[in-house]
C-alpha cells in the first residue's frame, strides 16, 4: 500500500508556491481577458509571504497548509483568500493527526478543503470559477478510489478532471465575479481562478505522486 | 494614467498614511495596518464596524467619528479586506457590548466578515451583522438577498452609529440599522469607467453618447446602456425602479441620498436634485432631509447614485442626530 | 461631453434651483435669480458677501451659511457675475452694519465689484472689499497685486464670516480677511482640462504623461509643464513656491487646505497630503488644522490646490470657530 | 453744418443689435480659435435682451445708449458686460442733454465711452483685446476732426482707424483674457473683443452716417 509521509510539509508547500510565483503574469493574462488582470499579482502575493514565513521551517503537511491558510486569509483579502484560505485550512484539518496519509486519507483532505470551501461560498459548477476545477477533479479522484485504483492512477485521475473543469470554463458565461459584467461576452475565455486552481490541483498531485512510499500492506 | 499617486501597487497603505496624517483628531490606529477606529473619547456603548475596498471615498473611512462607525477594515481598492483586518476591527471597537458590523452584500466581503466573525466568537466578541441590499437594479424585488449594497449603506451608518451612540444594546442596534438599510432604496447611474491605479486602464467602458442605468460601485452591470439623456429624464429613469420598489403613500416623508460617482461636478448633483424632487413632489412624497454630495464614490467615475429612505419617526429621530466624522457632520 | 445636465446654456440657473431646493435650510432666494442668501435667523451684524464663475462647486455656494458668508453672487460657468448680481447680494447681506465683499482677483469679478460698490454707495450701502491674491504661481512676490485668487478665498471666507458673526465692525472684518488671506501661499498643479458644459469640449488640454504646476482654477497657464511625477514629488514641487514666497521660522504654526481639482480621488489627495506633511515637518513647521477634500474645484479637472495658511493666534481663534454650510461645518 | 438728430436712438440702436445678431456665429468661431467659442454668444445674449427691452419704444440716443449699457451690465456679467456696458454708459452720458449732435458732440461721446471704460480696465494697446481697436480708431476720429475734415470723413477715418486696429490685434500676444494661457500660440489670430468692437463702431458709424441732416452754418 502506497503512502504520503506527513512529514513532507514543507517540500510539498514549496513546490506549490512555486507553481504559483511561476506562473504569475500567466494567471494575470488570463484575468485580464474578461477580469482586471490582477489574479496572478494577488495569489503570488499571498503564496510568496507564505514562503517567506516557512523559510527554513520543517513543517508536517498539517501545520504548512494551515499556514498557507492563515496566510492567504491573512493578506490578500478580496474573495481568493478566504475561498482558496479555507480550502486549504480544512485541508489542513484532515490530516490533523496523521503521520501518513494514504489514498483514502488523500481523498479525506481534498473532500475536507472542499466541504469548508462551501461553507463560505455558495460558488456551483458553471458558474465560471474555481469550483468548475474543484468540484470534477475531487470527484474523478474519489471515483478512481471507489474503483479500487491505485493511489497512482486516483492522483492522474484528479488531474484530468481538473485540467476538464478548468477547459470547461472557456464556453461558460460568467455568473459570478467581475467576468460575469461581460455577460456573453465572457464566453470564449477561460477562468483564471479555475486555471490556479487546476495549477494547484496538478502541482498537488505531482508533489504527493514523487513522494509516495510503499508499506506491507 | 493620469493620477496623484507614488507606486500603484501601494496606494492603499500610502493612501491610510495620510488620512492619519490629516485627521489626527479622527483616527488611531490599530494592531493592524489596515484598520483605522475612532481617536475621539472611549465611550461605553455597542461598537460600530463596517469595511470594504478602497476607492470608494469619502466611504469606508470617512464615516469613522462620532455617532457614527468606531472602527473600519480596509480593502484593496474595489476588494474586500482580509478576515484578520475585520476581526481586527472587532477587537478595536468592542467595549464589552458587541459590536455591529454593517457592510454591504459582496462575495468577499460576506465570506471574510463571515470568517471573522468566526475568530472573534472564539475571543468571546458578539458580532451581529446587518448586510446593505438597497442596490435594487441588481436584483428584483423578490430576490432581495442577492442585491448589492450601495449608498443606503451611509444610512446604515448612520443610523446604526446614532443608536449605539444614544447607547442601545447590540440587539437594539442591529434592529435600527437593519431597519434603516431596509428603508433604502437605490439605483447608480453611470457616464463613464474608472480606474484602478494598479491597472492602470479603465476597468470598463462606456461609450460616449451612452450611459448605464442601474450601474454598481464597481461598475457591475447595469439595467440598460442607453443614449445619455437630459437631466430631467435621466432623473426619471432612476426614479422610476425605486418608485416601484415599494410603496409610497401620499404624503410618506423620505430622506434622499445624492452621490456622485467621483468625477462628476457637484452642481451637476444639484441640477439633477431638482427633476428627482419634481418626480417626488408629483407622488406627493416629502422630502424631510437630502445628502447631496460625494458621499460614496467610485474613484474617477462619471456618474451619480440616487438613494430614496422612507421614513417614520424611529428612522427620523436618529437621522436627524448629530454626528462629526470626515464626511458627514450635522 | 458626459454631464448631467439639460440645456448646456441654462446649466448655471439649473443648477441654482437644485441647490435651492436639496437646502432650503441654507438658501433663501433673492429679488436677483443669480443671487442667494443665508435663509437661517438674521442676527445683526456686519454682511459677508462673495461672488464668482460657477464650475468652481462647492465655492462659492457652499460657503454660504453660519459662521461664513451671507450672500452670494452667481456668475455662468468661469465667468464673473454681473454688477447687477452683486449689488443685489450687497442689499441682501446688509443690516446696516455695513457689507465686507471678499472676492477673488479676476478682472471680470473687479470690474463688476466696482461698479457694483458703486452702485450700492448711491443705495447708502457701506461695501468694503479684500481681494485675494493667494496664487504664488500667478506673478512673483514682488508684484502681490497681479496674483490670482484661489483656495486662499475659503480662508478669507472662514476668517471675515466668524469675525462678523462674533460681532466686529466693517472695518474690523475687513483687517481680519485680508490679514487671512494676506496669510495664504497657494499652488496648483493640473493633470487634465476640464469641460465648461456651453463649451462641449475640453477648455485646453494636458498631454497624458504630463502635469502643469501652477495651474489656474479656470486652466490659466501655470509655471511650467513636466512629466507627471509621483506624490511624494509632486508634493515637494508644490511645497517649493509656497515655502519661498514667506518666512515660516521654526515652530510656526500652519493650517494646510488641500483641495481637489473635481475628478481626483479623495484618496489621493490624502496621500499627497502625507507627503506635504513631510516637507513641512522637516522645515520645523507645525500644522494645527487641515482642510482635505473637495473645497474649490475646477469642473471636472484631474488635479489639486495646495494653500498654507500662516496662523497666530487672532487669525487661529477666527479659523477653528464653529460654522455650519454645505461645503463646511465644524 | 451736419448734425444727428438724438431722437434716433431706437434706429441707430436697432441696427447696433443688428449686427451682432447677424455675426453671432463668426464671434464665436474668432474666439473659438484661441478662447472658449463663446463670444458671439455672449455679445448676442445682452444685445438680443436689450433688443427686447426697446421694442415699441421711441427713444433718445440718450436713453437708447443707456439702456443698451444697463442690460450688458446686468446680463452679461464677465468682462464683456462691465467694458461694453461702461463704453456705452460714458457714451450715453455725453450726449445725455443733446438734442442734436454734430461731429464735436459725436467726438465728444466717443471719448466719453473710452474714458468711462478705462475708468474700470487697465487694458492697454497691444494687450490684444477690444481697446486695440477702440483706441486708434477714436484717435483717428478726433485727428481728422482737429484737421478740419468733415463729419462724413471722420466717420471714414474711424472706420477705417478701427478696421486696422482689428488687423493689429493678429500679429499680437495676448496679454489678458482667456487667450494669454497661449502664449506665443495666440499669434496668428484676431482677437474677438476686437472684432466685434470694429462691428459695432462701423455700424455705428454707417448708421449715423445715414442719418446726417444738414443745417445752416
Ligand atoms: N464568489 C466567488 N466564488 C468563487 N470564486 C470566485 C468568486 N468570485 C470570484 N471568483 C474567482 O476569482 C477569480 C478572480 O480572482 P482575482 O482576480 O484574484 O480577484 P478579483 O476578481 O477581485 O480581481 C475568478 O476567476 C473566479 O474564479
Ligand atoms: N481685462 C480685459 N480688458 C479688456 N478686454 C478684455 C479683458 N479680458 C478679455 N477681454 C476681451 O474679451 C474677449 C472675450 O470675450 P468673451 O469670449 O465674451 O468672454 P470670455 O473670455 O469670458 O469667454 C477677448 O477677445 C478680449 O477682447
Ligand atoms: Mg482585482
Ligand atoms: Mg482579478
Ligand atoms: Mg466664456
Ligand atoms: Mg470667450
Amino acid at each position: 500500500m502506497q503512502f504520503l509521509n506527513a512529514s513532507n510539509g514543507t517540500e510539498i508547500l514549496d513546490e506549490l508556491i512555486g507553481v504559483i510565483l511561476e506562473n504569475r503574469t500567466y494567471l494575470s493574462e488570463v484575468d485580464g481577458a474578461i477580469g482586471d488582470g490582477d489574479h496572478g499579482i494577488n495569489m503570488a502575493k499571498g503564496f510568496r509571504l507564505c514562503g517567506e514565513a516557512i523559510e527554513g521551517k520543517q513543517l508536517s503537511l498539517h501545520k504548512a497548509l494551515s499556514n498557507l491558510a492563515t496566510t492567504l486569509m491573512g493578506s490578500i483579502g478580496g474573495s481568493m483568500g478566504p475561498l482558496y484560505g479555507s480550502f486549504f485550512l480544512g485541508m489542513a484539518n484532515a490530516v490533523k493527526d496523521k503521520d501518513t496519509i494514504d489514498a483514502k486519507a488523500f481523498g479525506d483532505m481534498l473532500s475536507g478543503g472542499q466541504t469548508a470551501l462551501q461553507g463560505i461560498s455558495d460558488a456551483q459548477v458553471g458558474d465560471k470559477c474555481l469550483i468548475d476545477t474543484l468540484t470534477p477533479a475531487i470527484a474523478a479522484y474519489q471515483k478512481a478510489i471507489e474503483a479500487g485504483e491505485s493511489f497512482p492512477a486516483a492522483l492522474q485521475a484528479l488531474k484530468t478532471g481538473a485540467q476538464q473543469g478548468r477547459d470547461s470554463t472557456k464556453d461558460l458565461e460568467a455568473r459570478i465575479g467581475r467576468a460575469s459584467r461581460l455577460g456573453e461576452r465572457s464566453k470564449g475565455h477561460l477562468d483564471a481562478g479555475a486555471v490556479s486552481c487546476c495549477l494547484l490541483l496538478t502541482q498537488l498531485a505531482d508533489s504527493t505522486e514523487s513522494r509516495l512510499e510503499t508499506a506491507a500492506a | 494614467m493620469q493620477r496623484i499617486i507614488n507606486d500603484p501597487d501601494n496606494v492603499v497603505d500610502d493612501a491610510v498614511k495620510g488620512y492619519r496624517r490629516a485627521s489626527p483628531d479622527l483616527y488611531a490606529a490599530t494592531e493592524h495596518p489596515r484598520v483605522l477606529k475612532f481617536s475621539g473619547e472611549t465611550v461605553d456603548k455597542v461598537g460600530v464596524v463596517t469595511g470594504g475596498g478602497s476607492g470608494h471615498e469619502p466611504a469606508f473611512l470617512g464615516y469613522i467619528g462620532e455617532g457614527l462607525c468606531d472602527a473600519v477594515a480596509i480593502g484593496e481598492v474595489f476588494s474586500s479586506p482580509t478576515a484578520d483586518a475585520f476581526l481586527e476591527a472587532f477587537r478595536a471597537a468592542n467595549r464589552g457590548q458587541g459590536v455591529a458590523c454593517l457592510y454591504g452584500n459582496y462575495a468577499g466581503d460576506n465570506m471574510n466578515v463571515k470568517l471573522a466573525r468566526q475568530m472573534a466568537e472564539m475571543e468571546g466578541i458578539d458580532v451581529q451583522t446587518v448586510v446593505a441590499r438597497d442596490d435594487v437594479a441588481s436584483a428584483p424585488a423578490d430576490q432581495r438577498d442577492k442585491r448589492r449594497g450601495v449608498a443606503g449603506e451611509i444610512i446604515m451608518w448612520k443610523v446604526g452609529g446614532a443608536a449605539a451612540a444614544r447607547g442601545e444594546s447590540l440587539d437594539e442596534v442591529i434592529r435600527l440599522a437593519q431597519k434603516a438599510v431596509d428603508a433604502c432604496s437605490s439605483i447608480g447611474v453611470g457616464l463613464s469607467s474608472c480606474t484602478i491605479p494598479a491597472n492602470g486602464k479603465p476597468n470598463f467602458s462606456i461609450d460616449p453618447g451612452m450611459m448605464e442605468l442601474g450601474i454598481g460601485h464597481h461598475g457591475e452591470p447595469g439595467i440598460e446602456v442607453a443614449p445619455l439623456t437630459d437631466a430631467d429624464a435621466m432623473a426619471s429613469a432612476m426614479c422610476g425602479p425605486i418608485l416601484a420598489d415599494r410603496t409610497f403613500e401620499n404624503g410618506s416623508e423620505v430622506a434622499v441620498l445624492l452621490s456622485g460617482l467621483g468625477a462628476t461636478p457637484v452642481m451637476e448633483l444639484n441640477l439633477l436634485y431638482s427633476h428627482v424632487a419634481d418626480r417626488l413632489d408629483a407622488e406627493g412624497i416629502k422630502v424631510h432631509r437630502t445628502y447631496i454630495g460625494n458621499y460614496f464614490t467610485s474613484l474617477d467615475m462619471m456618474g451619480a447614485s440616487l438613494t430614496v429612505v422612507k421614513l417614520d419617526d424611529e428612522l427620523k429621530a436618529l437621522l436627524d442626530a448629530p454626528c462629526r466624522s470626515l464626511a458627514m457632520t450635522q
